[in-house]
Formats: structure tokens, sequence, C-alpha cells
């Protein structure tokens, strides 16, 4: 039987941008630029991908941004619950198998989003990153990018942080990737939006995300002492109180430090 | 299945350094996702300082290759020179934009240094890289083309910097390459590179992932 | 079967060998050419000189619409002796010629190149039904990258030298000899253009005037000149001198 | 494609094997189909295809590779044989109509004293490989030929080899193929007997 | 089968279509041809000078530096202001290649014109060329123009789009920039401005499309054409300059690991081998 | 049909509801808040997700197809899921071995060169991922919950076929509806060793050696030649990995690391995780080696030293 002309349900828009996190040994980086973007018109020059979702986890989303902002508004709609109920923060091992559900819940009906948690696991105090494909497939890695701009990210960060095809000097031990300083991971998460920048039109205007620093972690500190050569050139950095932090307060977390961190990009 | 682009796969990159260029395929010729040679080049020697890519659709490789040796060849024997870098990028130019409406699948990349001339007795190296209907670019530092090209620029636009001696230029477009191809499914299976210098030319085969 | 219009059995062909070796056609057409008014050229340490005569049958005719030096593309010039028409038809295919390889490499062609593509032309003429030799010898003149500047010679049946200093036309043999004796391997390009100007005066009739001579020049470009700018062309080596110039060599 | 072919070189010798099935359709019209096709004294060609091409496109190949020994009283080696039937298919495929032909190329070059293996698909692409495998025994036999194949591998472990091939197509495939087999080197082309397995 | 080159009638630049029935064919099989290099791009021109202002009339044209190739940036700082003759220069937007060649070949016939004409060729005449080629091929050939120059007959500023349809107008622009570019101008414009004023309004219209329009980036190209004079402002404005990288990303030699190296002199030698001998008599065996 | 219907209702598709309950984040919010269930808050007990969002529109199925690359390789797909696999498992005296890839791709992007595609569902369990990363993880994952459920019922552990068999019935109650998986559930039961193969069609097999994903059948070509029952543990294992590396090699959408498990009767084990083209070139190089010896060796019947490894 002929089907009668009708518009195709199509629901979906891609947004541009990219998102990355690197996982250190007491620390966890994550970022995106803030350009927002549908076809070639620049929607916001600034629009966040990157929320925090408890004083120790921090949620990217990239892809369409409005099932992306809606996923995040359940996401912390749920983690409120658990607060709650719980009168504790939801652990990032946990958040991440919320996310799973929630994400698998729109098998057939997808979010459009590709997500990044990032944050410092609760049990050891190191810091993790969890990737997601749009129907909730995750696992734990020590970088990931994401979004427009992920295959220019990626191939980079594989060089730099896990020193793939690095024969190491002579004499020298093999290269292990947690052993990056935190200034080396900011330096590179620069460079590579810089470079992603260069080469993609949906990246560009800024570069947002924070840092989250394990309770136990004392040197290489953000603010205060030793913050020159942590921090690349051009990069404002802010700690954030937990109070002001947009998430249920209603529990302290424990220790962990939280940096706003941000720098300009190219505009064009 | 993919266009024409991607029915083989493979991945090229050239890179200027101080006095010198580099210019790096894989070596990887599949059959959409099989792996049928280890032993595909798709850089090729045009002269004594002059190398050119073909990676796209492999036919076309072969076809483009024998068309080019007749009228680099035809050149040489009618004008009595060697053809430089520049003018053989026209030439490739317009013998693809010639097949406007019926392209070869291939996107070229062409590295060399001229040879020195009274006019231009300190001749700067050359690299530029084409689209499949011989839109021409020339930037200072680095064109790439294949199935790894995304990933290629964002390594590219990372790694390099100006006036790598030609051992520095060989390890910064080794790790380019290896880096994008590493995660391109359809490129890879090891890697030659050339580096062109004044007075030589080094060739190694790099010990890539051969998965 | 007979050849259509009749005929004895060798005017089939304007161009069949007679029994003593030579096309016959190639030699009138060389007669054409001796009879044509005289061209030279000479070769300079940094360029090249065209110069010829340029007279009127008449001094009704409007000499401004007469031009025998010709540029054929930016770096190459001609200057011919014989039939003026078959000049004009040889000078669109040069320039055509230039411009195909222009547009495949780029580049204009180099002098050898063009001239060797010019004389093939010709020698198809002596070589085809249906068709007569082209009526005149040419003389090119420019610079390349490859060779630098260089003056060849093309004559009717297609084959081509190249000269340090050559003349043809009516009055080549003594401009010839002329040159023989007033050329030097150091000459310089003003020297050249006055030793032209000499040796066409040799057996010039009437008054050598900016309107009786033209001139053309290639010159050596200094690598400033060819250095490539973005969105510009490289200039021209090749250039006609004005009438004004002329008028100052001459009153030199 | 339901065919299947595989070729296999050692220092001095190649083998090639194809299956002989024909048919159309859903239906297999004969098994005992001879695909693969001596081309000169040392050369031959395993084929699969759209039917009807194959015949006509290896008649062709065959009978100008003949016109050239004729013309120049000499064989064309391997090497430019198969530049020169490359050609012809990378021709074809721009013309109104292509041949739809994948081959393998076996052949021994006795100037050379070489043995040389090429993979041929119905653009145009030749790949010069040691060992290989066309039509559906890509998929199966591969990874044998890689676990088991030596570069001076002797004419019994080749066939050894052979025998695996042809036993995980038996073994794997939802196809029923019975083979043949030839053995080229320097003496010209021989029927390689497959024992049992035919 | 070629096409023969519609102005010179003779063999310019002939398409040869040997591959087209094979690419259809593919791309039904395959799903989809590649892309060819496109400038999503910001190109305007203005005329300025002229009538009773005592500035000398002249055309003004601009353009951004980006090509792209889907999402990827495919050069950074490419030429679209391309030569057409001293006195007339063309903007070009749409497929690089068809834009590039589509120049070169009304530059080459220009240029030919010249030789046989013996004068300063005219804009419009350039323009003619321009769209008697592209309506001949129906707008298959992608190039978008913005033609502009100054000759006997005065200024000039001409869009030509691929189809061959073309405008004359004061102010104009044309790319995926062009509205970015043309909020500029219609806010800004007015008619004799001085020479400075109009480099100024060009650079500000392609700004706007270099930091609004993705598809339009990097640097500012302008070339200013007077009765004389004709200045290529190449990269006029860089404002997309990218910083120092915050790491040094030198290897160390020996990071790489490889299997086999040679090191070639220059020369490239080939080895024959006389065969003709033994082969012939073994050869005779066959038939 | 359902486009019947769907063009008979006065409403326009996409605001149609299905008869579901609304989705649980706007209404009913009891389980989801309160319960300890962690995230499984969203499931009912039969196995379905309860509160599914499906699109309002007349072929969901279609809706899919044309948004996701799920259901057939549509490359022209905005929204591209982690696909490529190459896993094998098989039963010998020894037990079961277990080996797999860990590449996933999207398109011909890598996008993750260590994904775990075993599962390990519990103490005496694994299951293996291919085909959708999600389906596989979330509903392996689920199945685990369903044989802690049995244990806690029935005292005792559940047995592979009966675990495979719930996995089987989950995901055919979702044929159609795109969803993609390839598994092969194995483990150590009473009766010995046990593998079983389900797929998102429904099927469920017994079986001696399987191998699942786009390089099964490289992985076929070693492991059917090298394969006997009595194989020794370590030629097992050394099978296994073999299988893998020779696929991860030929296959272009498997490789980067070999993750190795052996299942016994008191459970499985995990032996490593290797990377494939280390692997590759270790065994070319012990390709090499063997010929040496062999040829030193040489009159000691050619044929028989064949089997190198």
């Amino acid at each position: 039987m002929p089907e009668a002309i009708q518009h195709r349900f199509d629901p979906y828009s891609s947004n541009g941008g990219s998102i990355l996190a690197i996982a250190g040994k007491d620390f966890a980086v994550v970022a995106g630029d803030t350009r927002q973007s549908e076809g070639y018109s620049i929607q916001s020059r600034y629009q966040k991908k990157v929320f925090p979702l408890t004083s120790k986890a921090i949620l990217a989303v990239n892809g369409f941004a409005a099932d992306g902002n809606n996923f995040v508004k359940r996401v912390k709609q749920r983690l409120e619950w658990y607060t709650h109920a719980h009168n504790k923060e939801m652990p990032i091992k946990s958040i991440a198998r919320l996310i799973q559900t929630m994400l698998y819940a729109r098998r057939m009906f997808p979010y459009y989003v590709y997500n990044v948690l990032a944050g410092i696991e609760e049990d050891d105090g190191t810091g993790a990153v969890y990737s997601f494909d749009p129907v909730g497939s995750y696992e734990r890695e020590t970088c990931r990018a994401a979004g427009a701009a992920q295959s220019l990210l990626q191939p980079f960060l594989d060089n730099q942080i896990y020193f793939r095809n690095h024969t190491p000097a002579p004499g020298q031990p093999p290269f292990d990737p947690s052993t990056h300083p935190l200034s080396t991971v900011l330096s590179i998460l620069v460079d590579s939006f810089s470079s992603a920048t260069e080469r993609h039109i949906e990246v560009g205007d800024f570069l947002e995300g924070y840092v989250i620093l394990s309770p136990g972690r004392t040197s290489d500190d953000l603010i205060g002492e030793g913050v020159k050569g942590v921090l690349p050139e051009g990069m404002t950095v802010e700690e954030q109180d937990p109070e002001d932090l947009d998430v249920q307060s209603a529990v302290a977390g424990k220790g962990c430090r939280v940096f706003l961190v941000r720098k300009e990009l190219k505009r064009d | 299945m993919g266009s024409p682009m991607e029915m083989n796969g493979g991945s090229v990159i050239a890179m200027t350094g101080k006095d010198c260029v580099a210019i790096a395929s894989d070596l990887r010729l599949g059959q959409q996702a099989v792996g049928l040679s280890a032993d595909f080049e798709k850089v090729f020697p045009i002269n004594n300082q002059l190398y050119v890519g073909l990676p796209g659709f492999a036919t076309d490789t072969y076809t483009l290759r024998e068309h080019l040796r007749f009228r680099v060849n035809m050149y040489r024997m009618k004008e009595e020179r060697e053809i430089t870098p520049k003018t053989f990028a026209h030439l490739l130019s317009s013998t693809l934009y010639e097949k406007r409406f019926g392209p070869y699948f291939i996107e070229p990349v062409i590295a060399g240094i001229p040879a020195p001339s009274a006019i231009d007795p300190d001749p700067k190296p050359f690299i530029c890289n084409m689209d499949t209907i011989g839109c021409i670019t020339t930037p200072k530092d680095f064109v790439v083309a294949g199935t790894a090209t995304d990933k290629l620029y964002g390594v590219a636009e990372g790694l390099w910097e100006p006036d790598l001696e030609p051992e520095d230029l060989f390890e910064t477009i080794s790790q380019t390459l290896l880096a994008a191809v590493d995660r391109d499914c359809i490129s890879g299976w090891g890697a030659v590179v050339h580096v062109i210098t004044k007075d030589k030319i080094i060739t190694r085969h790099l010990k890539g992932r051969m998965d | 079967m007979s050849a259509p219009g009749g005929g004895g059995a060798y005017s089939f062909s304007l161009t069949t060998f007679s029994p003593s070796g030579k096309l016959v056609q190639i030699e009138h057409a060389l007669a054409a050419v001796s009879g044509g008014q005289t061209s030279l050229g000479i070769k300079a340490k940094n360029g090249v000189v065209l110069a010829t005569e340029k007279k009127t049958p008449s001094p009704l005719v409007d000499d401004s619409s007469l031009e025998k030096v010709a540029m054929i593309c930016p770096n190459i010039g001609f200057v011919y002796a014989g039939m003026g028409p078959d000049y004009r038809v040889l000078v669109a295919k040069a320039r055509k010629i230039a411009q195909s390889y222009w547009k495949v490499y780029g580049e204009y062609p180099p002098v050898k190149v063009l001239v060797a593509d010019v004389a093939a032309v010709m020698q198809k003429a002596t070589q085809s039904g249906g068709v007569r030799p082209y009526g005149i010898s040419l003389l090119v003149c420019g610079w390349d990258n490859h060779r630098g500047q260089s003056l060849y010679q093309i004559d009717p049946s297609g084959s081509f030298w190249a000269w340090k200093a050559s003349a043809i036309g009516k009055n080549m043999s003594n401009a010839k000899t002329f040159l023989e004796k007033r050329y030097s391997d150091d000459i310089s390009l003003e020297d050249a253009i006055h030793t032209a100007l000499l040796t066409l005066k040799e057996g010039f009739e009437g008054e050598m005037t900016e309107k009786t001579i033209e001139i053309g020049i290639a010159s050596v470009p200094t690598a400033e000149q060819m250095e490539v700018k973005s969105g510009e062309r490289l200039p021209a080596t090749f250039r006609k001198l004005s009438e004004a110039e002329v008028r100052d060599y001459l009153a030199l | 494609m339901t065919e299947c072919s595989f070729g296999i070189t050692g220092k001095d010798f190649v083998l090639l094997a194809s299956d002989q099935s024909a048919g159309r359709s859903i239906i297999k019209m004969k098994s005992d189909e001879n695909k693969i096709r001596q081309l000169s004294p040392s050369l031959c060609m395993a084929y699969g295809g759209e039917p009807g091409d194959t015949e006509n496109f290896v008649d062709f190949v065959e009978r100008n590779l003949r016109l050239y020994q004729i013309r120049h009283n000499i064989e064309l080696a391997p090497a430019p044989a198969s530049a020169y039937i490359r050609r012809i298919l990378a021709e074809a495929i721009r013309s109104r109509r292509p041949y739809v032909v994948s081959l393998l190329l076996g052949g021994y070059d006795k100037i050379k004293d070489e043995s040389h293996l090429y993979w041929m698909d119905p653009y145009g692409t030749k790949v010069k490989v040691p060992y290989t495998a066309n039509g559906l025994g890509i998929y199966v036999a591969l990874s044998t030929m890689d676990k088991y194949w030596y570069p001076d591998i002797t004419r019994e472990e080749a066939g050894q080899l052979l025998k695996r091939c042809i036993d995980e197509v038996k073994l794997r495939l939802a196809y029923q193929f019975s083979f043949n087999a030839v053995e080229i080197d320097k003496d010209g082309v021989r029927e390689y007997k497959l024992d049992g397995s035919a | 089968m070629s096409v023969k080159d519609p102005i010179t009638g003779g063999s310019g630049i002939g398409f040869d279509f040997s591959n087209h029935a094979r690419n259809q064919h593919l791309g039904a099989r395959m799903g989809g041809l590649p892309k060819a290099t496109s400038t999503g791009t910001t190109i305007v021109g203005v005329k300025f000078g002229g009538g009773d202002s005592g500035v000398e009339e002249g055309v003004c044209l601009g353009a951004d530096t980006r090509a792209t190739g889907g999402p990827i940036v495919a050069d950074k700082n490419c030429e679209k202001i391309h030569y057409i003759a001293d006195h007339i220069r063309c903007c070009g937007a749409g497929t690089a290649a068809d834009t590039e060649f589509v120049t070169n070949l009304i530059s080459s016939n220009i240029e030919l014109h010249a030789l046989s004409t013996g004068r300063k060729p005219q804009v419009v005449t350039a323009m003619t060329m321009l769209k008697q080629y592209l309506f001949q091929y129906q707008g298959h050939v992608g190039a978008y123009l913005v033609i502009g120059g100054v000759d006997n007959t005065g200024s000039h500023l001409f869009t030509v789009a691929a189809h061959g349809s073309t405008d004359k107008l004061p102010y104009v622009t044309m790319g995926s920039g062009s509205m970015a570019a043309m909020a500029v101008f219609e806010s800004s414009f007015k008619e004799h401005m001085t020479r400075q004023e109009a480099i100024d309004l060009v650079a500000r219209a392609i700004r706007s499309g270099v930091f609004n329009d993705l598809g339009s980036g990097s640097n500012v190209d302008v070339c200013i054409i007077k009765k004389d004079k004709t200045e290529m402002l190449r990269n006029y404005e860089m404002p997309n300059e990218r910083g120092e990288k915050t790491r040094q990303y030198k290897f160390r030699r020996g990071t790489t690991a490889w299997t086999k190296e040679d090191v070639r002199s220059l020369v490239v030698s080939e080895t024959t081998t006389p065969v003709a001998a033994p082969l012939a008599a073994e050869a005779m065996d066959i038939s | 049909m359902e486009s019947l219907v769907a063009s008979l209702n006065s409403r326009p598709p996409h605001l149609l509801h299905d008869n579901a309950e609304e989705n649980e984040y706007e209404g009913d919010a009891s389980l989801a808040q309160w319960g300890s269930s962690g995230g499984f808050g969203n499931l009912m007990g039969n196995g379905v997700v309860r509160g599914m969002e499906m699109p309002r529109v007349p072929d969901p199925t279609a809706f899919l197809s044309h948004h996701t690359d799920s259901i057939s390789s549509n490359s022209q797909a905005k929204i591209k899921l982690a696909h490529g696999t190459t896993t094998l498992a098989f039963r010998f005296r020894g037990g079961i071995i277990v080996s797999v890839d860990s590449r996933a791709s999207a398109g011909s992007y890598i996008a993750s060169g260590t994904v775990k595609k075993v599962i390990e569902i519990n103490k005496y369990l694994l299951g293996t991922m291919a085909g959708g990363a999600a389906d596989c993880q979330y509903w392996e994952t689920y199945l685990g919950m369903q044989c802690r459920m049995h244990e806690l019922r029935n005292k005792e552990r559940i047995s592979v076929a009966a675990a495979s068999k719930i996995l089987a019935n989950i995901v055919y109650e979702y044929k159609g509806r795109g969803l993609s998986m390839g598994t092969m559930i194995c483990g150590w039961d009473k009766t010995g060793p046990a593998l079983f193969y389900v797929d998102s069609d429904g099927t469920r097999l017994k079986g001696d050696i399987f191998s699942v994903g786009s390089g099964s059948t490289f992985a076929y070509g070693v492991l059917d030649q090298g394969y006997h029952w009595d194989l020794t543990d370590e030629e097992a294992q050394e099978l296994g990995r073999r299988s893998i590396v020779a696929a991860g090699h030929r296959d272009g959408y498997s490789g980067n690391t070999n993750n190795l498990y052996h299942v016994r009767e008191n459970g499985w084990e995990f032996l490593g995780n290797l990377d494939i083209s280390d692997l590759w070139y270790k065994y070319e190089e012990e390709k090499k080696t063997a010929r040496k010896e062999k040829s030193e060796a040489a009159g000691t019947g050619g044929v028989e030293s064949m089997q190198v490894e």
C-alpha cells in the first residue's frame, strides 16, 4: 500500500563541538569547547558542555545539545533523589552505571549524546574517566575524546598520553600513562583543543572545563603556591566552592577540590 | 559499504622540515574490512627529489601512476630536463581536472625539493596535496590524505614544529602517521617513510601495528 | 585510380619528392622567404634582440596596423621573413600552443619546447595532402628558467636551429656576414640592439625610422623578478620596444 | 560471488586451486567445471565472477597472450602479463559494460627463476602476494594460510596447506564445493592431484 | 569523448568523461561518491570613488582564506582572489577546483584575446566568457564568482553564479558567508568611498563572514583595482594566527621503531636481462 | 497494520502514546527514587525495561534504523554505535577457553581499543560481546542479576542452559526492534563445561566451538585447524589466543588486545590482556625460529614439522 506522504519524524540535530577527559593518578581533568553550532551557523559561542554532578564527578555531554541538556537534567534529578534517600553523594562508579541504564532505557529512541564522565573514585581516590556510547555501553579509561573532533583529538592523546609507538630510550623503563603530572595534562589539553580548533570548523570560541583533585593530593595545586608552571599560558582558574557548584550541596564533598579552568580559543 | 575512497584503505602524509621534506604512507591494501597485502606502497618516486603519494581507490592508484610515469617520461624526453615539484603538481592537477565529471578516486600528495637553478640557487622544500578533481593546496607545514585524513590532521597539527632536521622530521612524521592509522580500521599494517634532503633520500619501513 | 581534378602523375600532392631527392615546394617556400623583408636576431649575454624592417608598399598604407614582431607568450617573441598571412596563422597557433602548455604545467613553455611544437606544425604542412608549406622563416627569441635566453630559427621545412645571431629574408647573406664580423660572445643586450640596427642599415632602402623598424627584446630577469607573488603573474621577459624607444636607439 | 580459489607460492613453484561449481541462482548446474585456465606455458589463472563475463574475459586474455607470443616469439613473463590483465580490467571498468571478473594469477618467471602470484579484483586492483585466496576463500582460509605458510615452504607442505584450506571451506561454508588444482613451475603447468578431496 | 572549449573552440581544457559511467556504477554499488574540496566562503566586492567625489574610481575585492572538505579545514590560507588579467580579478566560491580552473581558463583566453586584439580586455568580456562557459555546463561546474576590474570604460563589478546568471551591482557578496558580509554592506555601504574606506568596509565584511560563518575563516585577502594600478593585499588582516603551543613536541631521536632502512643514492638504476635466445626455442614447443 | 492505525488516528503520529505507562522520570518515581536496586530501578521483573521509551512513529524500527547504525550498517546515520569484533569460545577436555579482541569501531574510526568484550556475569559464568556493545553489556549484566535471583530462590547455581535461555527469551521479546547481539554464554555447571550461543534473532545453540563477529571467519580458520578435544590447557589457551590474533590481523574491524579466559570447574580464570600486534610479531618470529630448527634438523619428516605451534 503506498504510504501517504508524510514529514519524516527527525528529532535529531548535530551541534558540533568536542569534549575531552583525562584521568591522572590523583586528579581528573574534563573539558569541552563552548561553541554550539548547526550547519555553518554558530548558535552560541558560550554554551556549556561540561556539568558538575557531585563534588567529585563531572559529566561532559556532546552531540545533540537539546538531548544533552535534558539528559544532564535528568541525571541530576536522579542524583538528588539518591542523595535524599541515602544521605550521601553517589560514587562515580555508580553514576556511571546509572547513566548506562538511563541511556539504555532509550535504546529504541536514543539520546543522541556522547557522554564522558570524569571524577575521583570514592574508594581509592584515583582519577577516573568513563565514556559512553549513545545507548549506554561504557568503559573506564585513562583518557577519552568525544564529539565532532574526536578523531582529531584522540590519536593525539594516544601519542601524548598513552605514548603509543614510543620506544623508550635505552635503559629507560617503559612509559607509564598514569605518571603524567597535572601540568603536562593541562598543556596537552590546551594544545589538543587549539589543534582541533585549527582543523575542525565546529570547534572554537572557549575551552572550559574542570579539574578535580583527589583529597589525598598534596603537590602541584592549581591555586596558591606552585601555580607557576602548572597552568598553561592564557588559562584562567577559579576554585569552586562546593556550595556554589550546581549540585545538591546538602552533603558536602569529602575533600575533593574542584577548579573551573577556562581558556580562549580562536573564534573563526 | 562506503565510497570507493574507503574500498581499499590507506593514508599518506607529507611534512616539511629544515631543507628537507618527508612523505610517508601506510602499507595496507584491503578489500573493505579484509587486509590483503601489507606491502602496498602508495608513495612513488617521480625523479630524484620528487615523490608522489596516491592514496584512494587502489586500481586508480595503479592507473594514475602508470599515466604519470608516461607523462613524466615524455616530459623528460621532450624538455630534456627533470620536472620540478611545482610543475608536476600542475601536471597532475590538470590530469585530474580533465576527469572532472568522472574523477579518479585519488587524493594525491606531493613532496619534493626542486633542483637549484640560476634564478633560484637555494630552492625551498615543496609539499602540496589535491582533492580528487585537482584543487591544489600548498601549505607551509604538512599535507595529508587518505582514509585517516581527520586523524592525521589532528595529530599533525599538534606535533609538527617548524625547521626540524631530517632525523627529527623522521620521528615527527612517523609518530604522526602511526598515531593516526592506529585509530583507523582500514589504514596501517606497517608504514614507509621517505625523508628527502638535498643530497640523499632516507627510506625506512616502520614497525607498525599489524591488526 | 586517378586523383580528383586530373592532371599529371606527380600532381596529386604538392609535397612529392623530385627525382633528385628534393621537395621542390620547400625550395619554393624558401624562395618566398628570401624575397621577404629582412629580419634578424642576436643573442646577448643578458638577453636577445629581434629586429626587422617594416616597409609599406605605399605611403598611403596606415602602418600602425602592421605588426611584425609578435609576443607569443610573456617569455617568447617571434619575427619572420616571407608571407605575412602565413605568419599571422602561425602566430595564432603558437599562442594557443603556449596557452595550452600553461594550462597543463602552470608555466609558459621553454623556448625550445615551443619552437619544437611550432616546427612540428610547419613540418606537417610539408607532408600532408592538400596543403602547402608555410612561406616563412621564423626567428624566435625568449628566456626560460631551463636554458636561459635563446634564439632559434625555424624554416618552412620545419627544421630549426639555435643561433647566436641570424638573419632571414632578402638581405640575409649580407646581414649574416655582417653579424659574423660584429658578434662577440659577451655582447650586452644594449650593444646587441645597436648591432641589430647597424646590420639592418646595411642594404636598407629608404629611411630607417621608428615607423619602418620593429624591435623586440627578451631580457634575463633578476631572481627578485622571478619570485612568485600571490595573486600575481610573473612579469613578462619579452617585450616590444615602443616607437619612442626605437627612435631613441636610432638617434644614438 | 559463490566461488572460492586459493594460490600458494613456494620458492620455485605455485599451486592454484579453484572450486568447480557452476550454476544459476540457487541451482548448481555443474560441479566439475574447470575454472583454472592456462594462459601461456607457465601462467595460469583461477577466475570467478559474473557468469558469461568470466568466459569472455578469460578467452580474450588467453588469445591475446597467445598472440603476443606468436608475434614476439617470446612468452610474456608473469609480471608484465599481470600488468596487461590489470589494464584490461581497469579499462573495461570505464566502459559501458565492465567485466565483473576477479582472479588469481599464478605463474613462473623462467628468466628470473621466481614464482609469482597476483590477486586481482574486477576494478583492476592488483596485489602481488606470496599466498592468497579469492571469493569465499578469503574469509575462511586466509588466516589458515597466515599460520601455516612459510617463505621456504616445500611442495609437500604447500599441498598439505591447500588441503587444510579446502577442509576449512568444507567445514565452514554453507556451499558444497569440489576443487581442482594445478601446479606451475619451471617445467610448465601440470594438474595437481588433490587426493580424495576433489 | 571530450568537450571542445566553447570560448576558443579549440583544445582548451576539455573534459574527459571516460570514468563517468564507471563511477555511476561504483557510486550505486558502494553508496556515495567522494566530495570535492569546497570553499564554504565569504567573497565580496565593492565599487568606490568616481562620480563627483574626486576620488579615482576603482573596485575593491575581498575574500577569506579557508578551504574546507566537510567539517575539516583543508587549507587555512588559500587564495580565493584569482588573476584574470592585470586589471581584472575574480573571487571564487563553490567547488574549489572549479573556481581555480575556470578562472585559469578565462585568464588564458583573455590573454589570447589581448594578444590578438592588441588592447586591454574589458571586464565585461571576461564576465561574458565566464557566464557562457558556466551556462554550457548547466551548473555542474560549481563556480560562484565575484569579478571586478577597471578598463577603458570605467570600473565594473559583477557576480556570476554557477548556472551562468550574472548581476551587476555596486556592492556584492557570495559564498556561505554572503549573508554575514551583506549585513555589513547593507548597513555601511556608501557611494564614492575613498580607497581606504572601501578597504576597511571590505575587510569588515570579510571579518563578519570569518567569525560568523563556519565555512569561512582565517585571514582577509583584499585586492584594490584602479585604472593604472592593481594592489593585491594578500593576508591584509590576520586575525586568526595560531598562538604558540604550550609544549614542545620534538621527539627523542630513536623513538620510532623501524625495521628496514635504505639510504638511497639519487641515481635510479635499471637492469635489463637479455632474454631472446633461450626462450625462443622453448616458446616454439608450446603451440 | 500499524501504519493503517496511525493514519486513521486523528493525532499526528509522533504525538501518539503507546499504552505503556508514562516515562518514570515524569510520573511515578517510587521505585527509581527509593529503591535500593541501584541502576536497575527501572526494570520490571520479567526482564522488560519498564518505560522503555519508544519514538511515537508508525514504524519505530524504521526510525531506529534511519537514525542509528544499529540494525544495518547505515553509514549515513548520525548516531554511530560501537561495532566490530572477534570473539570465540570452545569447549575441550580442560574446560572452556574464551578469547576475544578489544576493538570497537564507529565507521572506520577505532572508537576504542580497550573494550572488555568478556562480561563476567558471575564467578562461574562468562558472556561475550559482539554486535551492539550496549545491548550485550546491559542484558548480560541484567542476566547476572537474574542468575543471582535464581541462586537465592533455589539454593543452587543456575545451569548454563537455563541462564542462556533467560537471555535468549529477553532478546526474543525485542525481536525486530533493532537489538544487535551475538553472544556466547560459557560456564561450568553440573553437566560440566557448557557453551551456548545466543543472538538477537533469538537463536540459541549449544555447541563446542563458536566464533562470533566480523572477524569470526578468520578465527575459525585457525581454530578449526588446531582444535581437538584432548588439547592440553596450555595448547588450548594458545589456540584461543592464536585464533584471535589471526582475526585481528586480517579483519580491519578487530584487533588491539586479546583477553583470554579459561573456565574450569571452580570458576573462570582471567589469563591476561596481551597486545595483538605484539603477539603477531612474536608468532612471526617463532615461525622463523621453528623453520631454522627444522632445517638444522634436516631429514626428520618435513611434513609433520609443519605443526609449529
